[in-house]
């Protein structure tokens, strides 16, 4: 049994075509953002084990299947899986912990050209732009995609797997 | 921006400089933060040898770490090159070691995203669901059977009232299948009782030509006593499918 | 905690953009029909007191938001409540209680000429064309849509109410 307003913003959720943010949420059902927050987590632990996730990109949320059962909603839709040469999975590794990132910080990291990884990932939309730096030249900033949760699997950014390497200084936050 | 958009040349394998290094530190089963880079001077040029025919900037980047390499490696052997101004010469080692985990980390990483993207545990969204022109929300099911029921009631009258002939906008091919149903259940009906007490010109014209089809289709059979008498119509035995209840 | 053949169940029929039969849920999560009927009881029950709801049309499963939740649903789509004519509501009635049913059907019952309300109420999609009555002249059959279903939050036509008392004919307001 859910609180109202989890009810309310499971049903929201459900019928949203596009993640909806906690303010738009809250305006919806009629409830503060602490509410809205509460009953968000409500709804995640209520999705424990359950075919549904909660899922979060910031402050938007979206529902989504759990990964445990991609077999067979895969198999429903007809999807085939999303296959990522080694070298753009480096590029996404890159952009997906230093987001918002720009080609020539990427290049620098992985030591070589990364035009061509870029322009993959941006058409299978695991990246998008994010605007520009504000440095001469305001290069593109690049951030993952909605699309990179889900065909990863993830709940949200907090999920990406930790490297077992010690990080040091070297490895900077993930900084949104 | 997209400068090359042609498939990417790998040496034989390696994406990059970095990686043929981390590869042979690796292979050699080394530890990142304690090998003496110079030491994999040797192991790199064996390799980078067979890059010749590759294109030039993509050998070019190589040979320039190649040649990091073996200056680290000649300083270690003689550390009088030491004072040579080292500001002209890029990264130290130190730098060059950072660069070299930092990317060990990003290689890690890029492995265990494959891992997940091979493993298939992947998330959907609904896709659409709802359509661009919404249906209405919100029907209220008492309203809904309140019609029925005034429907119902309406009905019921009218079916006291005498049936009336219900108008002239029944198609053929309706009063046909009305008739069929009639002579179905009743075996046979007369002529007048289907045109009713008082039927419009159309209702009659209707009604003799769904009779015209019915005998073309050898559904019934056309009885006239007499001339100007009723006509009975009688069913075959052999009728059409009759699936109306 | 729900049993993997729920959960797959669960996760297919939030992604399926229509009904799915029994028989198809069974195929796709690789249970047997019997197994999907137990997961099918088991999700309606896990869904009580929730935003969402199992609902079915025979044998066609789906998922949707609970009758509930409407107010939110409604306003996080912008949607009107349901306005339809007296009219329309009465071909509609007739259609619901006695689908599948012609054209000529329902204007037997109503009295009326009902042409233009048949064609309001394909428009919103609350009902739609079911084959053809095998009979001479091959007339069209009409039934209610999972629209209906949805607007008048039913889980089934079996949900229509049968008790009719005689003040509901009364107290409606009056056709046209």
């Amino acid at each position: 049994m859910r609180s109202q307003t989890a009810s309310a913003v499971e049903a929201v959720l459900f019928v949203a075509e596009k993640p909806v943010s906690r303010g738009e949420l809250a305006k919806i059902v009629g409830a503060t953002p602490r509410q809205v927050e509460a009953a968000l987590a409500e709804l995640a632990e209520a999705y424990a084990g359950s075919g549904l996730r909660l899922a979060h990109d910031g402050d938007d949320w979206q529902l989504v299947t759990s990964p445990e059962q991609a077999t067979a909603v895969a198999a429903y839709l007809g999807v085939d899986r999303l296959r990522v040469s080694p070298a753009s999975l480096e590029t996404l590794a890159v952009i997906a912990y230093r987001q918002p990132v720009t080609r020539a910080e990427v290049e620098a990291i992985r030591g070589v050209n990364c035009d061509q990884t870029i322009y993959t990932l941006m058409q299978r939309r695991l990246i998008e732009e994010r605007g520009r730096r504000e440095a001469p030249g305001r290069p593109i900033l690049y951030g993952t995609t909605w699309e990179f949760l889900e065909c990863f699997g993830l709940a949200s950014l907090d999920e990406l797997p930790r490297a077992l390497t010690p990080e040091g200084a070297i490895t900077g936050p993930s900084a949104p | 921006m997209l400068a090359s958009e042609g498939p990417r040349v790998t040496v034989e394998g390696f994406d990059g400089p970095l990686e043929l290094l981390l590869e042979l530190v690796e292979e050699k089963k080394l530890d990142i933060l304690t090998v003496r880079l110079g030491d994999l001077a040797d192991a790199y040029l064996a390799r980078v040898r067979g890059l010749a025919a590759l294109p030039a900037d993509e050998v070019a980047s190589f040979l320039a770490l190649a040649s990091r390499l073996v200056l680290l490696k000649a300083r270690s052997l003689l550390p009088a090159l030491e004072p040579l101004a080292p500001e002209d010469e890029g990264e130290s080692e130190e730098e060059l070691r950072a660069r070299l985990m930092e990317y060990a980390v990003v290689r890690e990483r890029a492995a265990s995203l494959g891992q997940r993207l091979r493993s298939g545990e992947r998330a959907f969204h609904r896709e659409g669901g709802t359509p661009v022109d919404l249906p209405p929300r919100g029907g209220e099911v008492g309203a809904l059977a309140a019609a029925w029921t005034r429907v119902l009631a309406l009905a019921a009258r009218q079916r006291q009232e005498d049936m009336v002939a219900p108008g002239e906008r029944y198609s053929v091919e309706e009063r046909t299948a009305e008739i069929e149903t009639i002579v179905t259940e009743r075996g046979a009906v007369a002529f007048s009782e289907l045109l009713g007490p008082a039927p419009t010109l159309g209702w009659a014209v209707v009604t003799f030509i769904a009779l015209l089809d019915l005998y073309r289709r050898v559904v019934v059979d056309l009885e006239q006593s007499g001339l100007f008498a009723d006509i009975l119509i009688r069913r075959r035995e052999r009728g059409g499918a009759l699936a109306d209840r």
